[in-house]
Parts: C-alpha cells; structure tokens; sequence
C-alpha cells in the first residue's frame, strides 16, 4: 500500500459520507458506491504487493498478484451492485409514492419528539387516576 | 455428522431456488418450505447433539484444507443458535401460513424467507469472516425484500433507513475486511486467531473495537441502534416476528465469536463492552416506555435486552459467556413469541396501538396467557426462563464485582417490567369500547386462527420448555462457554495439524 | 408430598382458570379443597414437626420435613423446601386462614359477577405461591415464590380491569413489590456468593461474616419493606384495597404481607448484629407502626382503616422479629397468629357490612338491628384482640411481647423501641375503638341515609368463619398452653440455640402488665377526647403537608420515568435517516481511530507505482464533482467515471477479472441508473438539510482522516506477522489440483465457492426485491390476483380514500 | 414505436456476436480472464442494446424465458452442484475434474465448476433481465401511474405522498378515527 493509494481512498470515503448524510435516496445510493469504491480499492491493495495477472502460464507465479483480494473483491463488487439494486427500485416505488425520492423522518419518532401524541399513554391515564385516588385519601 | 454440517445452509437454498421457479403455485411452495425448515431443524438438532458430545465438528468445503478453503464449524455455540434458529424458523412460516396476508399474497415471500434461514444458518456456522460477510448480506438482503414486502409507502419510507445504514455497515465490514487482510494476510477465523495477537497491541484493539462497531450496528447497540425501531414494526407481522427474533441475535452471536476468538485478553474490550451494555439497555428501555405501539416497544426491548447479553459478554468469564449464551436464545424464543402474539391482537383488536385496543383478555383469554407468559419471563420474572437468565447474568456481575452494571440491569429490568404490565393493562385489560377501533376481528373463539394459534402456542411452550429444562440448557451454555473462553480448541479443531 | 402441596394448588388453580366463568361462585368451594388439604396435612405433620417437648423444658426435638429438588444447580438455583416448627406456624396461617377466606367468599360472592371465578383461580395460585415462600429452605427459591405472589397479588388487585382505579392500584403494587424484588435478588446473590450456600439452614450454622454482606443485607431489607408495606414503601397496601374483601383479607392482611416480616424472622438470628441490620429494621419497623396508627386514626373507610393498622402491625412484628432474639421473637410468633386471626375476622366483618350495606363509610353507618348482633360481637371481640385487651390471644401476645423486650432488650436503642411500642399500642386501641365505635354507628352522620338499620344480616355461613376465627382467638387467649408446643417448636427453628419460655395469660404482677394498663389508659384517653385529637392530627398534618408523602413520591418517579423517556428518546431517536447516519459514521470511525492512533508507525511510499496518480487524481476529481453537481445524471455519470478509473487501478494492479467486473457493471449499473433517474426531478434541492453542512463537512473529513490512519496502521503492522498470504498456496494448488489456470476464477469457483454460492443468492434476491417493489403498484399484473386488499396487513394508509386526499403523482407528466 | 430496419438488424447482429462473447467468457473464465460472473455480465449488456432498440418487449422477445426462471435456475443448478458431492461423501462444493486428450483440441479438461459457473452466469443474466423488467416497463408504469392518478390501484399509497406534513397525517388519523365511531 502507498500514501496516495490510503489516500484515494479517503477522498473516497469523505465524498461518499458527505453524500449519504442528506434526504435524496439518488445520492446517497452515490454516496454508497464511493464508499463500496473505498473498499474495493483498499482490498485491492491488500494483498501487498502489486504483480502482473495470476494466469498460470503466463509468467512466474512468484511474481503474480496476490489473487484472494481479486477474488474477494469481485464478490463484494458483485453484491455491493445487487443491494444497490434493490436501492434503486426502493427509490423507483418512492417515486411512484411520493413523486420524489426524499426520505423521510419516522412519523411516530416526530409525534413522540413533538410530545403531539393526542391519544393519551395507558400510563398517564393510570397515573391521573392514582393520583386522584390519592389526593381523595388525602381528604 | 460433519457431512450434515452445510445441509443447514444447503437445504433452505436449494428450496429457495426450486421455490422461485415453482411461483406460481403457492402450495407447491408451502410444501417446499415447510419440509425445507423441518429438515433443517432435525439436522440443527443432530449437529448441536454432535457438537456437544463430540466436541467441536468442522467441514471444509470444497475439501480444501483451512485455511484455503472456507470452513464450517460447529461447536456448541453455533448448535445452539442453529436450532433455535431453525425452531423459530419454522415456528413462524407456520404463523405466516396461517395468517395467508404477505404470504398468501406475495410470490416472493417464500424464496426470500427461505434465503433468510439459509443466510441465519451460514452466519451461524462459518468459520471465515469474508464468508460470514456474504452470510450476512444474504441474511440482510432477503430481510430487505421482506421487510419492504407490500411497499406501503411507510414501509418504504423505513425500508430506505433499513436498507442504507446496513449498506453502510457492510461497506465499513469491507473496509476493515481488507485492513484485515492487509495486516494478517488472512481470513479464516482459525488463522486470524494465530496471527492477529502477533500484531502490535494498538492495532489489535483497533480491529477489536473495528469489529464490534461493524456488528454493532446490524446487533443494535447504543448509539447503532436508531435504525431498528424505525424499520422492524413496518414489516409485515411474521416478518417483525423473525426479525425481532434472530437478526439482531446474529449481530450479538458475531460480536461473541469475534471478540472471544479472535482476540486475545489484553486486546479484550471489557469496559469499553460494559459501558456500552449499561447505555444500551437504559436507552433502549427508556425508548420502550414512550411508546405506544405494541410493535415499537417490543421493538425497544430488543435493543434493551441485546444490552444485557453484551453485559453478560463484557465480563469475559465463564458464569458470564454462559449467561449470555442463555440469554440469547432465550431471548431469541421469547421476542418471537412476543411478536407472533403482538401478530394476533392486531388481528383481533383491529390495531396494535395500545391507545386503540383493549380488554382482550375478556374475549380471548388464551391470547391474554399466550402473552403473559413470555412477557413475565421477558421481565425476568420467576420462575420463567427470562428470569434464569437474568439471575445468571446478575449472578456473573455480583462474581465480577461489576456493581455499577448489576444495578443498572436491576433498574431496567423494572422498566421493563413495567413496560410489559403497560402492555397488558392497555391491550389486555380496560374496557375496549372506549378506545377508538378498527376492523377488530372477533370471529374465531380462540383468538385467532388455529394455525397462528397453535404456532404461536408452539413457541410459547418452547418458551416454557426453557424454564423446565433449565439445568440442562445451562450446563450446554457453560460448556459452550468453556469452549469460547478456550479458543485453542476452536483453532486447533479447525486447523487440523497445522500451526 | 411437599412439592405435591404446591402442585395441588397449581393444578387446581389452573383448572379453576381454565373452566372460565361456568363455575361461578362455586369455584371457590373447589379452591377451598386445596387448603383444606393442606390444613389437613399439616395437622398430620404436626406431631412430628413440633417434637414431644414442651416449652418450658427448653429445645424442641421435632423433625423438619424437608424435600429438594435441583432446578439449575450450576447458579445455586434449586428447589429445597423444609417444613419445621415456624413453617408450621406460618402454614397454618396460610392454609387454615385460606381456608376460612375461601367459604367466607362463598357468602361474599352470591351473586357472582363474571371473573369471580378467575378470583377462585388466582387466589389458590396465590396460596401455593405464599406457601412456597413460607416453605423454602432456598433463598432463592423463596424469591421465586415470593415474587410470584407479586404476579398473582397484581392480577387479584387488578380483577376488575375495567376500572381505572383498579389497574392503578395493581400496577402500583407491582411496581413498588417488583423494585424491591429487583434489589432483594441482588442481596440475595450477594449473601449467597460470600457465604457459599443459599440454604437458610446451612445460614443459620455458619452466619456469614463477609465484608461485603452489609450490603447485601440492605438489598435483602429493601425487599422485605417493600413486600411488608414499610415506611417509605407501604403506599401500595391502602391502594390494592380496591380488590374485593375477600382478597384483602388474605393477601393484603393475613398473608403475603407478612412475606417480609417472615424473611426477616428467618434472617434476623444469622443477620441481626451485620452491618445496620438492626439500625435498619428497627428504625423502619417503628417508623411504620406509629405512622399506620396515627393515619388509621383518621380514616372513615372501615376497610382503609383495616389496612392502616395492618401497616401499623406489620410495623410492630418487625420491630419484634428484626432484633435477632429468640425470647422476643417467640412473643412475636404468638403475636403473628393472633394477628392473622383477628385481622382476617375483622376484614371479614367489613365485607358482610359491605355487601349487605353496600357502604363501609362509618358515616354512613348508624348502628344495626338485633338481628346483626353476632356479627358485631364478632367484630367487636375481634378488635379487641387487636387492641390487647385481657383474656384474648392479642392481649397475650402483646403482654408477652412488652415482658421480653423489658427483660431482654439489652441492644442500644432498646428502650427506645419499647417506648415505639407502648405509644404504637395506644394508638392501636385508639383505632381499634374507632373500628368498634363506627360498626356502633358512633359515627354516623345524620344528613347520610341510614341504610345500616334494616339490612340483612348476614347468612351463617357468610358469618361462619370469621366467627370461628374469633373463638380461636377467646379460646386462645384463655388457655394459651394449647399453643405453646407450637410456638416453642417455631422458635427453636428459628434459632436452634433458643430455649423458649411458656406463653401465659397471667404472668403475675410485673413491669408488662404495668405497661398494658398505661397502654389501655391512654388509649381510653383517646378514644374520650377524640375530637380534640382530631383536630391535633389535622393540624399536625397540616403543618407537615410539605414533607412529600410516599405515594407522591411514587407517582413523582414513575411520571418522571415516562416523561423522562420520551424525551430521551424524542432526542435520541429523531426517525431521521441522515441524523442516524451521522452517529454511526462518528461512531465507526472515531471508535476505531483512538487505538490506531497508538499503533501508528512510519509512512510507506508515498506513491509505488507511477501510473496511479493520473489515475488517482481522475478519482479524486470525478468524487469530488458526483458530490458537488446539482443534476442527478450528471452525479450519476460522475459516479461511473470514478467506476472506470477503479478499473484502471486493477489493470494496474494486475487483476484483469476484477477490471473486466468492474468495467461491465459499471456500464450496467449506470444504464439502470439513468433508467430509474428518468422519472426524477432532474435537479436536487435539499428542502430541509437534516444536518448542518459544517457538521456534514467535520464528519465526512473525519470518516476520511479515519479511514486513512486505519488503511496505513494495518499495512504497517503486516510486517509483524511471520505467516505469509493464504493465497499463496491457493496459487500452488490451482493448476494441480483444481485444475484451473485462471486463479481468481478458481478462487470464486472452487477454494471460495461457498462465497459465490452466497453471491449469486444475493443477486437473486435483490432482482426479486426490486421487482416486486417496482411493481408493487401494480400487484395484479404481476400476481395474477387480485392481491391489493389484504397485503397491507391492517396498516392505516391503506384503507379508503380519504376525502382530502392529498395531490396525486400528477405532476410527473407534465 | 418507430423502429428502424437498419438499427433493427444491426442491433440483432451486435446482440448476438456479445452473446457469442458473453459464452466465450463462461467457459473460458477457469483458464483466462472471464467466468460466470463477466459471462453474464456481457450478456445484460447485450440485452441493453436490445432494450434500447425496442424497449422492454424486444427484450422479452430476444428472451422467452421468464427472468424468474432463469434466475431460479440458475441457483438450482449452483446449489446442486454445491451439494451433490455431499451425497456422494464428499465435502460440500468438491468439485470433480477430468482429462480427456482429444486428437484436434489437444488436452481438454472439464471440472464440475464448469455448471457452477453456469449458475453463476444464468443468475446474473436473469437479474439484469429483471431490472430491466422493473424499471424499463414503460407502459406498464405508465399504466400504474395512470391508475394512481385516476385514484384506484395506488390511492391509499398517493394519500400518504406529502408524507412531509406530520399534522396532515395527524388529521388523517383522527379523521379515520372519528369515521370508524360513526
């Protein structure tokens, strides 16, 4: 591995997280595939050294490439493209529902943030009614 | 007996595939799949009984030798989540058969859950992190489909949280894949636990810490979890129950295996583990307590309760990896349970919103036990399972002197014992005419339909089982710990001679 | 047959459960039968249990019976139950008192509601539970029986679940029993750890001295408070009133409430003198009991002030009990069987008021007719037991109880106690008197109707048992000797080194007597100038308003809890995708970052292969440009660019399979792209960025600062790993053996043919996912039925259509 | 839609010499660059041009077959081969090899990978035909789309479209509530 390789990389990951951390599903599934390049090109590296293709016969296998990243690469790219595959039609049927492709916050999450819940907790209800029982003892 | 060792993986596929051609007949693939998850079952039973009396048993595929090819290993551990995997497996295809809804409804319900199994079994029992990688996204893809099955535009809304973190977090597990690979040139779990402790301490506890954020996430620990209460209650209801149970368990069995295997003791995360169990269990109950959704609570116990099993973890000893070993699958059954009944009340209440349901108990009183059941042992009530574990999980926090994190499990096991009477006073009892209704379903007398029923019963007894069954069930779980705490036997099994 | 009891009264539970309403009232004639058995039994065991001594000649030979059964061993959880001499006492509590309870609510229960006889059910569920816990031998054991009387006590309270109060109150108790549970099992776990065993007999051998126990023995007394209503915890008992009679008498007076006095009697002889053992109880039992009397004073509601005093009783076994000395807790033994008599008859005579009145407000009572009269005798003797009046069994036990601790109350603060105890005693006769003079009708006010004079009286079988309890309790009190082999066996097994004394009517002239007659002076006092004490007690009250009281202080936490949650979790859990993405990006990557800072080392080159930086500055840019660009095509097309300068870095690199991959899926995946982004707006605007662009930009940097010092730790640590690469042999074996040339391709085929496996799985699925969502609008098409309905599964979005629904994807066309 | 003869056949002739392609990568894949994965690949490029020559219907014309077949067969053959060798006592995915010297090809070697691959390729072609079943189906969608706005198939979906607006969906709700008392 070099510097500048390290470094592409980074480049890499920093665009693709400064993608993913918005509404619009087209960028981040952008985001994502910087961040699946990031990988690749760290797996690339990884096996240490860089060499020419591992063919057998084509040359000194001493000097081939290491070829399990190659082969763990290919199955990550492979997968990586299904998911975002799946990604794209996620945001096709967000289209067809919303007319657009933002995601949105959890509308629960909100009401419970905006404490706008009209129907009262079980909870409440009991606890108004044991402090009312109380207050009664009290006299 | 290693000969069986794939067929949990194998078995599901093949029916997945035959079950993808044959689409068009739903009983056809019915037929496929049922007899799929028995199968496995049987055989998860037979590898886990192996497991146990033979020691730890290993299949190499494709016959090469580790670390060439990718091994399959069994020990305790793995047998255990296999067959209560397999069990809950079956036990809610039943459900979902019973109910017809998504799986009536939907081509793909079958193939998908069918990969789902398949996917559950390969995290389970490989021995190879870039496998357990694949394992993992085809265990996540197949819950992508599900997940969104319907495509309502809500389940699309948190089907695009759901899908996008876990692509985030499989793009990270790629990353430190290849750091891994860079500094051990390695991935076969055995051979890492040779090298990684040659390498300096400081990268050793980078991986460490690596790893467990990587599972962490798809685990939902504190501060991963947001995305799990959003995106689980949307599914359809089999669905949530599956999910509920294993998928969050896998998370914690992967941050069990890595942690005890790969790493040595001065590279082991204690604190930094037990810190984040306590955060975990408070918040996640905390979260429980301000909803008012039957789905979304339990939803919050399962972040809650992953605390406890990395409480249990974080100790590192015996008594402790036993209790998280019980506590996992227990929790596994009981979160299940608790979902498949959460599935029949809003078939019979027209709602799972506890501000919309209510006095169940009165017409549907086997519902009312079908809940209470696993909601006391959830609460770690005696002398329910849940309370074994808790106790065991007490128990090897008092030996540690971990005093702070006793009491923090203490207070939230409270919480959650109120949160189940909150779910019990709302749904089960009060009076259920002055609750705004929808489309209540009171037809059968049961409760529910009586495939549903005696699916749901099933996993309850399952449940119970636990209970009576405690002293064997434990001694395997402390057995399985020994193993964990032992890793020269998982490495040497795996290893054969070679160093 | 020990374990046979507790299964009886589970089997019979169960079936009571099961049978649903049909048996009605009659139910509680079947849940009599285990009781009854029980009784029986226990009378069997009796000779045995309590030995041929008697209590004058000192120990008691009587043999336990005992049973064990091992649940999980390996946690010390297992089943030892032991029946001895103080078992016995508390048996015959449980069963005979049962028993009593379950023929009274046969009368109580004349017309039965439906759930009455769910009551039956839970009720002999309840008794096998308490008998559990007075049985164990286990620690642990006995807090699985004791927190199963939680359960049952919340589903009893609650019963009648359509009433709000109702499920207040259950859940109150639940809460406030279930806390102290929690905090009890943590003592008990850590009594058990340092002293090696959780048998209470092993205990009583070898009292644990460990330095750690003190604290174990305040979880394990915060437990006992709270089961045994103490102060600060006892505002549940008043609360779980709401039950109907019949349940309070047994639960909430007779039984499970005195689950904690009873873990403090077994522990006291192991425990009194560790750590604030006797601070603790003593200060709490004396707080409890003068509290319960004062506010007993106060209550108009015959059934409150019942459970007031019971409060206040509870208190005062305490005080007995926690001291740890046989000769007082023998006093204490005679006083727990005089008080579940009594207390049990009084509860009993409240009921039939109740039922019969169809008030228990002594306002509104304005005195019986004569056909009420055994009813009030019962009532009356039955309170004056409570107020340890001469010749009833409450007077001895209270007598006995004054004499020991004058005698051999030699601990600090003793004398301090014993004066708790006198001025708790006034105050017990005072209320009992009130009790007496409000069933009188003393009390009644004139504008309320008076309904008392021409009600039915009671049937006698309604009457019965607590008129048989009554005449225990004159029998009793006249010949104590008849208890005395009992109570010396109960004392011996609480402290195998006691030698109990005889329990007698007259003891002659001596300092206790003197007290008793102070304490009935006094309370003769009260009773006459009630009205002014009154008005003393309002003012005081008044004057202490300020002080928070235990149920507000209840009511304060639990709201805090909840509103405490949701606003947690409105901030944790905001529901925001970019939000979540933020934690966990922070997460990933500072977590990691903070140790590979440590294992920092030097830089490799700065660039090993020359051809890399027109490619890496290709990258860079087009990574740069997909996040800059405006168009969703153009980002897209950016994002393909970056796919062909990777292609460029594996040609480079030596890898032409992964180039060829690389250089076709990026060509089809940026067709899909343009396929799908066709029907998107073509431009983007963030309407309302969830996160704000420095805090985007700090965290993007450090995901990439990240990312970098990880990439270059981990190559700088390979060097100290002596193994080579794996595929290293992979190479040597995949012309040979697996008969390829191509070595990635047998690495996908064969050595990691299980990855491609998984692979391809997941390429099938994501294919079937995406289509069936891109066509989920048009399910029909794809299904071939007409599937739209019931796919949904009950979700709100899909019912009918709203009237003001909202615009529809009209837009689009245009 | 207009097509032109001369785009028509062009289109066919490229097609089919990528398919020849897309073959040649499947089966040399063991020795040289290529395999399953490359094979298929090629393949959905090759049906890209179709797609963009006559749109989703000269896809399904250039394939009969339904993508879920292929696709499911795909795997099924994967996954036998994987477990085949189990039954016959080996481990899981043992792949067999033969030799056979034959006079003009010279040494000619087959391994039981070969129908692994032929999965693997099978699998991938019947996902691109998928996606383009999925996203390329314009009267379809057109269809779909239409029915939303005409407020039948997708109205319940459509309702919820200004998911932004939490108190519209606030009053939704209670609006439900309230009809369902009634």
């Amino acid at each position: 591995m070099s510097v500048l390789v390290a470094f592409v990389a980074a480049v890499l990951v920093g665009c693709g997280t400064w993608l993913l951390l918005q509404r619009r599903l087209s960028r981040i599934i952008i985001g994502v595939g910087l961040l699946g390049h990031a990988g690749n090109m760290l797996l690339m590296v990884s096996g240490g050294r860089r060499g020419t293709a591992p063919l057998i016969g084509t040359g000194d296998p001493a000097g081939f490439s290491d070829p399990l990243p190659q082969a763990l690469a290919l199955t990550a790219i492979v997968i990586t493209f299904g998911i975002t595959l799946f990604l794209l039609a996620l945001g096709f049927r967000s289209w067809q529902l919303t007319n657009d492709d933002v995601v949105e916050d959890d509308v629960e999450d909100r009401f419970i943030a905006r404490q706008q819940r009209v129907d009262r907790d079980i909870a409440d209800e009991i606890l108004a009614e044991a402090a009312q029982a109380a207050e009664e003892d009290r006299r | 007996m290693t000969a069986l060792i794939p067929l949990p993986i194998a078995i599901p596929l093949l029916a997945a595939a035959i079950s993808v051609i044959v689409g068009r007949s739903r009983q056809a693939q019915r037929v496929i799949g049922l007899v799929a998850l028995a199968s496995t079952t049987a055989i998860s039973i037979a590898l886990l009984i192996g497991a146990d009396r033979d020691g730890i048993l290993v299949a190499q595929s494709g016959g090469w030798p580790a670390p060439i090819g990718i091994s399959l290993v069994v020990d305790r551990l793995s047998g255990i989540m296999l067959v209560t995997s397999a069990l809950m497996l079956l036990a809610v295809l039943i459900f979902a058969i019973g109910q017809g809804g998504v799986e009536r409804q939907h081509v793909a319900f079958h193939p998908m859950y069918l990969v789902l199994a398949s996917g559950v079994a390969a995290s389970l029992t490989t021995g190879d992190l870039f496998n357990l990688f694949v394992a993992f996204e085809m265990m996540l893809a197949a819950s992508y489909v599900l997940i969104t099955m319907g495509g309502r535009a809500d389940q699309v809304r948190s089907g695009m949280t759901y899908v996008v973190i876990s692509l985030v977090a499989s793009t990270f597990f790629i990353v430190v894949l290849a750091l891994v690979y860079t500094a051990t040139g390695t991935v076969n779990f055995a051979d890492l636990a040779g090298r990684i402790p040659q390498l300096p301490q400081g990268t050793q506890v980078m991986f460490a810490v690596a790893l467990l954020v990587v599972f962490g996430i798809k685990a939902g620990l504190f501060p991963l979890f947001f995305w799990l209460p959003d995106s689980y209650p949307t599914a359809p209801g089999p669905v949530t129950a599956i999910f509920a149970g294993l998928l969050t368990k896998v998370g914690v069995y992967a941050i069990i295996r890595t942690q005890t295997l790969l790493f040595p003791a001065e590279a082991q995360l204690g604190t930094l583990l037990l810190v984040v169990a306590s955060l975990t269990m408070a918040v996640g109950v905390f979260g429980a307590i301000a909803q008012d959704d039957m789905k979304r609570i339990l939803s919050f116990h399962i972040v809650s309760q992953i605390g406890y099993m990395i409480f249990a973890l974080g100790l590192f000893t015996v008594a402790g990896l036993a209790a998280a070993v019980f506590y996992t699958f227990n929790n596994i059954i009981l979160k299940t349970s608790l979902l498949l009944v959460t599935g029949l009340v809003e078939r019979r209440g027209g709602s799972s919103r506890l501000s919309e349901v209510g006095g169940l108990v009165r017409g549907a009183p086997l519902l009312g036990l079908m809940f209470a059941l696993p909601a006391l042992s959830l609460a770690g009530l005696p002398p329910f399972g849940g309370f074994v574990a808790k106790f065991a999980v007490f128990d090897a926090g008092v030996q540690s002197s971990e005093w702070v994190v006793v009491g923090v499990a203490a207070f939230v096991s409270l919480l959650t014992l109120y949160s189940m009477t909150k779910i019990w006073a709302g749904a089960f009892w009060g009076d259920p005419d002055d609750r705004p209704r929808q489309r209540p379903d009171t037809s059968d007398t049961l409760g529910g339909p009586a495939l549903m029923m005696a699916s749901t019963a099933a996993v309850v007894v399952i449940g119970v089982a636990v209970m009576i069954f405690a002293r064997p069930l434990y001694s395997l779980s402390e057995r399985a710990a020994e193993d964990l705490l032992e890793p020269i036997r998982y490495v040497s099994a795996v290893m054969g001679g070679r160093p | 047959m020990l374990l046979f009891i507790l299964l009886t009264h589970l089997a019979i539970g169960v079936a009571i459960l099961g049978s649903g309403d049909r048996l009605g009232r009659r139910a509680f004639a079947v849940a009599a039968l285990a009781p009854a058995l029980t009784v029986g039994w226990a009378i069997t065991q009796a000779s045995g249990v309590i030995g041929s001594s008697s209590g004058g000649s000192g120990m008691s030979d009587g043999v336990p019976v005992s049973f064990s059964w091992m649940w999980v061993e390996q946690l010390g959880l297992q089943l030892d139950l032991r029946l001895d001499g103080f078992g016995l006492v508390m048996v015959s509590l449980v069963s005979g008192i049962g028993l009593m309870v379950c023929i009274y609510a046969m009368g109580y229960f004349s017309y039965p509601k439906p759930g009455t006889a769910r009551l039956a059910g839970l009720m002999t569920l309840f008794a096998g539970a308490m008998l559990g816990v007075v049985l164990s031998d286990h620690l642990l054991a006995l807090f699985v029986f004791w927190e199963l009387t939680s359960i049952t006590s919340y589903l009893l309270i609650g019963n009648d679940d359509r009433n709000p109060r109702a499920r207040a109150a259950a859940l109150q108790a639940i809460l406030i029993t279930g806390a102290g549970g929690l905090v009890m099992l943590v003592g008990l776990i850590i009594i058990g750890q340092s002293a090696g065993t959780y048998l209470i007999s092993e205990l009583l051998l070898n009292p644990p001295t460990d330095g750690v126990i003190a604290a174990g023995v305040i979880c394990v007394l915060v437990g006992a408070f709270t089961k045994s209503a103490q102060a600060p915890f006892g505002s549940w008992l008043p609360g779980a009133m709401v039950a109907p009679t019949p349940i309070s008498a047994y639960l909430h007076s007779a039984t499970m409430v005195k689950a904690g006095v009873y873990l403090v009697a077994r522990l006291a002889p192991i425990l009194a003198t560790t750590g604030q053992w006797r601070v603790l109880v003593l200060s709490v039992g004396a707080v409890t009991m003068v509290i319960g009397g004062l506010r007993a004073m106060r209550q108009y509601d015959l059934k409150l002030l019942l459970a007031y005093g019971t409060i206040s009783q509870l208190g005062f076994l305490m005080l007995m009990f926690g001291t740890g000395e046989y000769k007082i807790a023998q006093a204490a033994v005679v006083l727990i069987l005089a008080h579940g008599a009594f207390k049990a008859a009084l509860f009993m005579v409240v009921g039939i008021v109740d039922h019969e009145v169809g008030t228990r407000d002594i306002r509104e009572l304005h005195g019986f007719g004569s056909s009420w009269r055994p009813t009030v005798v019962v009532g009356i003797l039955a309170a004056a037991s409570m107020a340890g009046l001469p010749p009833l069994l409450g007077f001895v036990g209270k007598e006995k109880a004054l004499d020991t601790y004058i005698t051999y109350g030699d601990f600090t603060g003793s004398g301090v106690v014993l004066g708790v105890i006198v001025v708790g005693s006034m105050l017990t006769f005072a209320y009992s008197a009130r009790f007496v003079l409000g069933l009188l009708g003393h009390f009644g006010v004139a504008d309320k109707p008076n309904r008392s004079a021409e009600a039915h009286a009671p049937s006698a079988m309604f009457l019965g048992p607590a008129a048989v309890l009554t005449v225990l309790t004159v029998l009793l009190g006249l010949a104590p000797r008849l208890v005395d082999p009992l109570v010396a066996a109960a004392t011996t097994a609480l402290d195998p080194t006691a030698s109990p004394s005889t329990v007698k009517l007259w003891a002659g002239f001596n300092a206790a007597l003197g007290l008793s007659v102070l304490v009935i002076g006094v309370g003769l006092l009260l009773v006459w100038k009630r009205a002014p004490v009154a008005r003393l007690q309002r003012r005081f009250s008044d004057a202490i308003s300020w002080i928070p009281s235990a149920e507000r202080g209840f009511l304060v936490a639990l709201r805090s809890v909840t509103d405490g949650s949701k606003r947690l979790t409105a901030v944790v859990q905001s529901g925001s995708l970019p939000i979540y993405l933020l934690i966990i990006i922070s997460v990933v990557a500072i977590a990691p970052l903070i140790p590979a800072l440590s294992a920092w080392s030097d830089l490799p080159p700065l660039v090993d292969v020359p051809l890399h930086v027109p490619l890496a500055a290709l990258v860079i840019a087009a990574s740069l440009g997909a996040s800059i660009v405006k168009r969703r095509i153009s980002a897209a097309l950016m994002l393909g660019a970056v796919g062909y300068a990777m292609a460029g870095f594996f040609i480079v690199q030596g890898a032409p399979d992964l180039a060829l991959t690389q250089l076709v899926i990026e060509t089809l995946a940026t067709v899909l792209f343009v396929l799908v982004l066709r029907f998107l707006p073509t431009r983007w605007a963030d309407r309302s960025p969830a996160v704000a662009r420095p805090i985007r930009l700090t965290v993007s940097v450090a995901a990439a600062v990240s990312v970098f010092v990880l990439a270059l730790v981990a190559a700088g640590s390979r060097d100290s790993v002596s193994e080579a690469n794996i595929s290293v042999e992979m190479i040597a074996r995949s012309a040979p053996e697996a008969k390829g040339n191509n070595i990635v391709n047998v690495i996908l085929v064969d050595f990691r043919g299980l990855d491609t496996l998984g692979e391809i799985t997941v390429l099938v699925v994501s294919g079937v996912g995406a289509v069936a969502l891109a066509r989920a609008g048009r399910r029909r098409l794809m299904l071939g039925s007409d599937a739209a309905d019931e796919v949904a599964d009950y979700e709100w979005s899909e019912h009918e259509p709203v009237p003001s629904a909202a615009p529809v994807a009209g837009e689009m066309d245009q | 839609m207009k097509r032109l003869l001369v785009v028509d056949t062009s289109v066919r002739v490229v097609f089919h010499s990528i398919l020849v392609l897309s073959l040649y990568f499947l089966f040399a894949g063991h020795n040289q660059p290529g395999g399953g994965f490359v094979g298929g690949l090629t393949a959905g490029a090759a049906i890209s041009f179709r797609y963009v020559a006559g749109g989703v219907a000269e896809v399904r014309r250039a394939f009969p077959l339904r993508p879920w077949t292929i696709m499911g067969g795909g795997l099924l053959i994967g996954v036998l081969t994987a477990i085949l060798p189990i039954l016959s006592g080996n481990a899981l995915l043992e792949h067999a090899a033969w030799e056979a010297d034959i006079a003009i090809l010279g040494t000619v070697k087959a391994t039981s990978a070969l129908p692994f691959d032929i999965g693997v390729y099978l699998v991938v072609l019947g996902l691109i035909l998928m996606m383009f079943e999925a996203f390329g189906d314009d009267e379809a969608i057109d269809e779909a789309v239409g029915a939303s706005v005409r407020g039948d198939a997708l109205e319940a979906d459509s309702v919820v479209s200004d998911l932004f607006e939490l108190e519209q969906i606030r009053e939704l709700q209670l609006r439900r509530s309230r009809r369902d008392q009634l």
